[in-house]
């Protein structure tokens, strides 16, 4: 029998424990089901089902979670960091204004259908998104190739962004070249996204067969990417049946792969929808491992023996103001009076993971381009009672937006912050109306159209260049601020614009400075989001950006 | 009989076309419309144009009630803004579980309830009597979600005795032949399937159970009371009968037939806990679905899900009926 | 000796707290092949006595005291499983209302074979047969497709006879019907009383006639007794109790019969009150808040059995009926 | 005075007396029957006591609750995210809750959410329930052809409403009004619809066929009189029954929908379902957190559901013991 591990419960437990030991009723289970193939099966507890196979057509962690197994883009990140390194391409290179990338790719690479990785097939994958058509140029299907490359090569729609891609070219055997149009603060960081990972060619032809949409009244995605089968990568995993019924993603150690092969045959996400649900299921012994450990969780498991190994920061959370929402946010001093309400070390403190730091800009302190030298706005409620009343706004009252039934890796509990910042801003004489949202579409919808004039949202890197969260923000007016300040949007397009990696961190500098002068909003705390591995594990080295590769890991 | 059935089927028509202009006002008033209530995250202006057109909300209301009620005839519910899967496909992806959980549950609260109904009512006054009554009566005003982590704290995380979520353990799986695990690990012969989807199945079933046990007891009970005092088992007893007899043949006979009714209410019901229980349990059934549904507001599910049960709740019904007339032949003539 | 000898025989309601006498020590006999009768308002104790001596009263909250003895064995004292070997057998008995006395969910078939297979051992086909037979007897037509029929498919007189099939399936010696045809129209009680006369006669089985219904007595009983508040007030042969009606009640219940023959203008003299206004027998005569001819000595304890006319002919009152105004009623034959 | 006068008075005064010792128990209403049985009735004594504590604390619970239940007085003290909490100590015997406010004061004015929630939902359920009931059933007994239509009608739409599972119905609701207070309560009120509408139409439909019904339409009495003044009344006792009993499934039906997250949007607000809902992530670490909602929100249910049982044993006569 396991050792009791809730003192909740316990009490019940206990009684129960005797009543059943009384009636011989032994936990059977427990001993054979546990380690019925377990030495070689490694079962994760995953937050939420993947929405792709095909990672292209993703713009969710939980999809890359999954795919990044059985995926390698041209460019990785170094395991367990946030520096770039060579992926497929061995080495990278762009001529001095950043227009044309050179990849020399990694010689006899296979992919899962036992094609080979050459120039050609990188091509292809591109060639193949770039003429994407019909429900494919719906920026809900294609997010991250719109981002980082623009449109398409016939956009069907105004809305969608020009092209910023131009060609792939194979120069040689293994030397692929690809041109954009701009230069973009997006590259080099862009080619490491799961969403641009490269697909076996004969997997692309595949896929160029099945439409996106089966009927006309909504996305329907395609079937390859809905069963395995089709997709086809380079990684050291292969995925072999996605069981939608047991919320199961089965993948299976690829023999052919090119560097180190994964120590554990068989790898399973299993999604469980809530934080308990994850947590149970790793005490029961059901999973061996689990991401977005609840704050409270963490040490619960330290202390019954569970690993939480704690990850770099790489996120920021932040309280957004939406001037266009409430005029009052309009004034300057009533975004400090705000800023200075709020108790962010105290929350720090009491709410968020160990490792958490306090935020004084919008981005953490891991990221090329943060900056020492910005304004800080320090808890001082006096401080922020005479700013209002300055701004003749004492007694502002203005509508508060959360999400609800959601946990965020830079956010694990919301209401919890709300209500906090909530008792803050009414100390300084706010009035605050509570709006809770569901946080999909509801939440997010709401959030970017500007519908919120306070609300709390939040961002992880994808990549480590600084544009990857101000630019996400700040390089033009957006709904969500309502900002129309030029200042701010010059000082962060400067930086883009820059493609030379220092001289562009120091403009990301100066961008921070002139942000956090202007103060659009309060940017709350980087926080890294917990993970939790069973007692017998090896865990993998955990990744800043959430990016683990579970080829890494073994039992002990 | 037959004429049973087929009048209960044409009164299905009438209820579900009711239902259906229902959902379609709810549909059309939802925040947003349709649209947005058929696209998901980051639908841009574009998409929500593109679908409007593609739903014709330009033309009048009744052809677009017209064009809802021809997609439902043709049984397409629409698309699951979660998996981007069409609807229909996901229920019956997902229908055997929840049919599987249900039946487990009604199976304990039967075998349960009617023998300890039958006991409280006979021994009334006594120990079982009063321990089964005011147990049912907690039974029903226990939430059902804190019942399914209670028991899952303690039997799941703590004793490790079941499984704590789930329908099958990872790696096993039993080849797919009615959907029903327990069903194809027999059908199979993946024993070891079918064994280990019961040890799943414990938990969530006995969670499931809680209400109708409870209301068949005292529904059991109840009845049992009353036709003891019938004239009938006074006759009965006049003629000397063996207990076995008196209380087989005559008193429990009678008693069962308003309990049969409530059973098949109460199936209709269980549905709704086993929106609850099965996302305690991450039980890969309609009920964590229609779950998750609601938290994404999946609305094309929802409403797809709504037509779904109120089917299935008329079909029940009418098996009630017609098990009814089978065991009550008052019922039959007329 | 009588076939039954019910001595004394007490009922009471309600265990601890308030109790309440249903019978109050009823003494009567009941010879082979006689008919008797039990008459008395609704409440006065017939049914309950009925009851008693069929050991059908519920166990708890009731006491059963004196004796009831068929052929010299006392039922009351009885355990429950010889009583139910009795029953069926050596004891019938016929209730009131045929409709709900009927199992609704059960064939009449079974519930006719069910008794023989009890106490005759009869099974499957023989059962039937004999089943069917019965049913001819009580004069059901169409026996055999009648066992498959369902109570509410039948008319109330056939689910009578149906019931008297299933009381007289075992012949027992001693048949107890209670109000067998208060809830019949008259034309079917005619026919119900007759074919009772009939198995009776046939079979030499004594039959225990409770009714509130004189008419039914008049046509059937050789001995009557008349019941008052759980008490016999009077006792006697038929003709005897017809002509000389001597308790101011059985007085009273013939006086309220209406008869063609008498004069015209005479009103009707109706007993006024209900068995509900009455005082304990320990305290007297429970009648005489009722009885015109009550006296403050009818208070003075229970009054005793007296022979103001014959020795068969017994009393329970101080102040009888005095002859001259006794009715003079024609007894049918 | 003559002897004779003597005799005949004591005569009359002795049996007088006599007769008033054995007591008669004839006609006494259905309602004082009841009455008197429901006091005899142990579950019923239970329920009212369970009910009138719980309507107490949740009419002065505001007042005395010894802290704001919504003011974070000690924040600095509790650690979710090291799992660090307050247990029961002088001055917050409850312990705090995981924002650091009292959470014996949060149970205390908790309770009037709760009862709120109860009892307007009911309230919904009951008036409109009542009313669709009360009109078909009036339609069945007495409106001839084209009331058994409209009959018809009505039920085949509560058949729709039962069909829905209530939960589901619930969220569509919240879907539609957004997530509040009122759509919590609305929600639970329509669900309880139906149920109160069949009922109070069976039993409309049960007096409808008794003997003084028709009677009464033999003496032409007017319809609607009879519907008001004959069939009602009498069919009512099922459904103050039923009214009892929902209060008990409203209460519940709210703390499921706060545990799916549509119960009441201000957290800062307390009301038990939401509690439950919310303690539930700190179940491990805080357990009682949970604890006191739930225990809360069952004994309350369990008192309505005792005095609604003890109700509808008393008013049946089948049942009566």
């Amino acid at each position: 029998m396991r050792i009791m591990n809730s003192r909740g419960v316990r009490t019940i437990t206990a009684a129960v424990a005797v009543a059943l030991i009384a009636t011989g009723c032994s936990s059977e289970r427990g001993n054979t089901g546990d380690d019925k193939g377990k030495k070689d099966t490694f079962v994760f507890g995953a937050p939420g089902d993947p929405a792709s196979l095909d990672p292209a057509l993703a713009s969710d962690g939980e999809s890359f979670r999954v795919t990044r197994q059985a995926f390698e883009a041209l460019l990785e990140h170094e395991s367990g960091g946030s520096k770039l390194v060579g992926g497929l391409a061995e080495k990278w290179e762009s001529d001095a204004d950043g227009k044309v990338w050179t990849f020399s790719l990694r010689k006899g690479v296979k992919f899962h259908d036992g094609e080979v990785l050459n120039a050609k097939a990188v091509c292809a994958n591109y060639d193949h998104w770039f003429n994407w058509k019909g429900t494919y140029q719906s920026s809900a299907v294609t997010y991250y190739w719109q981002t980082i490359m623009g449109g398409f090569a016939k956009n069907e729609d105004k809305e969608t962004p020009k092209p910023n891609y131009k060609s792939c070219t194979a120069k040689d055997e293994n030397t692929a070249v690809i041109e954009v149009n701009e230069p973009s603060a997006q590259l080099p960081g862009g080619f490491s996204l799961q969403a641009l990972a490269i697909h076996s060619p004969k997997a692309i032809e595949a896929y160029k067969s099945q439409e996106a949409t089966a009927k006309g009244d909504a996305i329907t995605y395609p079937k390859y990417s809905q069963e395995a089968g089709t997709v086809a990568g380079t990684g050291p995993y292969k995925i072999t049946k996605w069981n939608k019924g047991n919320k199961e993603v089965s993948l299976e150690a690829f023999d052919g792969y090119w560097g180190e092969k994964a120590k554990v045959k068989n790898l399973v996400f299993r999604t469980l929808d809530t934080d308990d649900a994850r947590r149970q299921a790793l005490q029961a012994g059901d999973i061996d491992g689990y991401d977005l450990v609840a704050p409270a969780d963490i040490k619960t498991l330290e202390s019954a023996g569970f690993q939480v190994p704690t990850r770099d920061v790489f996120n920021i959370l932040y309280l957004g103001m939406s001037q266009g929402k409430n005029p009052a946010l309009k004034k300057p001093e009533v975004r400090q009076a705000i800023a200075h309400a709020i108790d962010r070390e105290n929350l720090v403190k009491t709410q968020l993971p160990e490792g958490g730091k306090a935020a004084t800009q919008f981005m953490p302190d891991t990221v090329a381009g943060f900056s020492e030298g910005v304004k800080k706005y320090p808890k001082d409620t006096a401080k922020a009672k005479e700013l209002l009343a300055k701004a003749g706004a004492s007694n502002l009252s203005i509508e508060f937006c959360y999400p609800t039934e959601v946990t965020r890796p830079y956010m694990p509990n919301p209401q919890d912050l709300f209500e906090l910042m909530k008792a803050d801003l009414e100390k300084v004489g706010m009035k605050i109306t509570p709006k809770p949202m569901k946080w999909n579409p509801d939440y997010t919808d709401a959030v970017e159209a500007g519908g919120c004039a306070l609300h709390l949202f939040g961002w992880t890197g994808d990549f480590n260049d600084g544009y990857n969260f101000i630019g996400t923000w700040f390089a033009e007016p957006d709904a969500q601020w309502g900002v129309k300040e030029d200042k701010v949007f010059s000082a962060v397009k400067a930086a883009s614009l820059e493609p030379d990696i220092s001289k562009r961190s120091d403009l990301y500098k100066k961008a921070n400075e002139v942000i956090m002068d202007y103060l659009p909003g309060v940017p709350i705390a980087s926080s890294p989001p917990a993970i939790a591995f069973g007692k017998n594990v090896n865990p993998p080295k955990v990744s800043p950006l959430t990016q683990e590769n579970f080829a890494e890991l073994s039992f002990k | 009989m037959l004429r049973l059935v087929v009048r209960r089927l044409l009164q299905l028509i009438p209820t579900l076309l009711g239902l259906s202009i229902l959902l379609f006002i709810w549909l059309n008033r939802l925040p947003g419309g349709p649209a947005s209530a058929i696209l998901g995250e980051r639908a841009t202006a574009a998409d929500v144009a593109r679908i409007n057109r593609a739903l014709g909300l330009d033309q009048p209301i009744y052809v677009q009630y017209g064009r809802f009620i021809k997609r439902l005839l043709e049984l397409d519910l629409g698309t699951s803004v979660q998996t981007g899967q069409p609807v229909w496909d996901e229920f019956v992806l997902r229908f055997p579980a929840t049919v599987e959980l249900s039946v487990a549950a009604m199976i304990i609260a039967i075998l349960v309830g009617i023998p300890l109904g039958y006991l409280a009512a006979r021994r009334r006054g006594g120990w079982l009597d009063v321990a089964s009554v005011s147990g049912s009566l907690i039974g029903i005003c226990v939430p059902v979600f804190f019942l399914a982590l209670l028991l899952k704290g303690i039997f799941a995380v703590n004793l490790g005795m079941f499984p704590s979520y789930g329908r099958l353990s990872t790696g096993l799986d039993a080849t797919h032949v009615t959907g029903f695990a327990v069903l194809d690990g027999l059908l199979t012969g993946e024993l070891d399937a079918s064994g280990d989807a019961l040890m799943h199945l414990v938990l969530p079933a006995v969670t499931l159970s809680s209400i109708p046990l409870a209301i068949i007891v005292r529904m059991t009970r109840a009845s049992v009371l009353e036709v003891v005092g019938e004239d009938y088992i006074r006759t009965a007893e006049s003629k000397g009968l063996e207990q076995k007899t008196v209380r087989g043949r005559h008193i429990l006979r009678n008693a069962l037939l308003p309990v049969v009714t409530a059973i098949g209410l109460l199936t209709g019901g269980l549905l709704s806990g086993a929106v609850l229980t099965e996302s305690v349990f991450a039980f890969g059934g309609i009920g964590s679905f229609i779950r998750t549904a609601i938290d994404a507001r999946d609305y094309p599910v929802l409403v797809g899900f709504i037509l779904f049960i109120a089917m299935v709740y008329v079909l029940i019904n009418l098996l009630v009926d017609l098990a009814y007339s089978v065991i009550d032949p008052r019922v039959r003539v007329h | 000796m009588p076939l039954l000898s019910v001595d004394e025989l007490t009922v009471t309601f309600g265990g601890q707290g308030r109790k309440s006498n249903a019978v109050n020590g009823v003494s009567f006999d009941v010879d082979q092949g006689q008919v008797i009768g039990l008459v008395g308002e609704s409440g006065c104790g017939k049914s309950v006595t009925s009851l008693a001596l069929m050991g059908l009263l519920p166990r708890k909250g009731v006491e059963v005291g004196g004796r009831a003895d068929f052929d010299g064995v006392n039922l009351l004292t009885m355990s429950q499983n010889e009583i139910r070997d009795m029953r069926g057998s050596q004891l019938a008995m016929i209730f009131q209302d045929p409709l709900s006395s009927l199992n609704p969910v059960i064939p009449i078939g079974i519930q006719v074979t069910e008794i023989l297979q009890r106490h005759r051992g009869l099974k499957g086909e023989p059962a039937r047969k004999e089943a069917a037979a019965l049913l001819e007897k009580v004069g059901i037509p169409d026996p055999t497709r009648r066992l498959k029929e369902y109570p509410h498919q039948m008319s109330g007189g056939m689910r009578q006879r149906a019931l008297i099939a299933m009381a007289v399936a075992c012949a027992p010696r001693l048949l107890i019907a209670d109000e067998p045809t208060t809830a019949l129209d008259v034309t079917i009680q005619a026919q119900i009383l007759e074919l009772l006369k009939e198995l009776v006669d046939q079979e030499g089985t004594a039959l225990l006639m409770i009714t509130h219904d004189l008419g039914v007595v008049a046509g059937l009983c050789d001995q009557v007794n008349v019941l008052y508040a759980g008490k016999v007030v009077e006792s006697a042969g038929r003709r005897e109790l017809f002509k000389h009606p001597t308790h101011p009640y059985t007085h009273g219940l013939l006086g309220s019969i209406p008869r063609l023959d008498a004069p015209r203008g005479e009103a009707l003299s109706p007993i006024r009150g209900s068995i509900n206004d009455r005082i304990a027998w320990a305290d007297g005569c429970a009648f005489a808040p009722r009885c015109d001819r009550y006296e403050l000595d009818c208070l003075s304890g229970p009054p005793g059995l007296s022979h103001p006319r014959a020795a068969d002919h017994q009393v329970r009152c101080l102040h009888p009926v005095p002859q001259s105004t006794q009715p003079t009623e024609e007894v049918p034959a | 005075m003559s002897l004779q006068a003597t005799t005949k008075a004591n005569k009359v005064d002795r049996l007088a007396e006599l007769t008033a010792q054995s007591e008669t128990s004839a006609g006494v209403s259905l309602w004082r029957e009841a009455y008197r049985r429901l006091k005899r009735s142990k579950m019923a004594i239970i329920g009212l006591v369970i009910i009138a504590l719980f309507v107490l604390v949740a009419v002065v619970g505001p007042w005395v609750a010894p802290h704001s239940p919504s003011a974070q007085l000690w924040r600095g003290e509790v650690f979710p995210n090291k799992g660090l909490f307050v247990g029961p100590r002088a001055g917050n015997w409850f312990g705090l809750d995981n924002l650091g406010r009292d959470e014996f004061s949060r149970v205390i004015v908790g309770a009037r959410q709760t009862l709120l929630v109860g009892v307007i939902s009911m309230l919904i359920g009951l008036v409109i329930g009542a009313a669709v009931g009360a009109l078909s059933g009036a339609a069945a007994t007495l409106g001839g052809k084209v009331g058994q239509r409209v009959d018809t009608v009505i039920m085949r739409f509560t058949d729709i409403m039962l069909a829905l599972p209530s939960l589901l119905l619930a969220v569509s609701i919240a879907a539609v009004m957004g997530q509040s207070l009122t759509t919590v309560m609305v929600a639970v009120g329509v669900v309880q619809i139906p149920t109160f509408a069949r009922l109070l139409r069976g039993s409309m439909l049960a007096q409808g066929g008794s003997d003084y019904v028709l009677a009464a339409k033999a003496l032409g009495v007017r319809k609607r009189r009879i519907a008001l003044t004959q069939i009602m009344p009498n069919s009512l006792s099922p459904v103050i029954v039923q009214a009892t009993l929902s209060l008990a499934t409203a209460i519940i039906e709210a703390a499921a929908l706060s545990y799916l997250g549509l119960g009441n949007p201000d957290p800062s607000v307390p009301e038990w379902g939401v509690m439950l809902a919310q303690a539930q992530r700190f179940f491990d670490n805080a357990p009682m957190m949970s604890v006191y909602p739930a225990v809360g929100i069952i004994i309350t249910a369990l008192g309505f559901t005792l005095l609604g049982e003890a109700m509808r044993e008393a008013l049946d006569p089948k049942l009566r013991g």
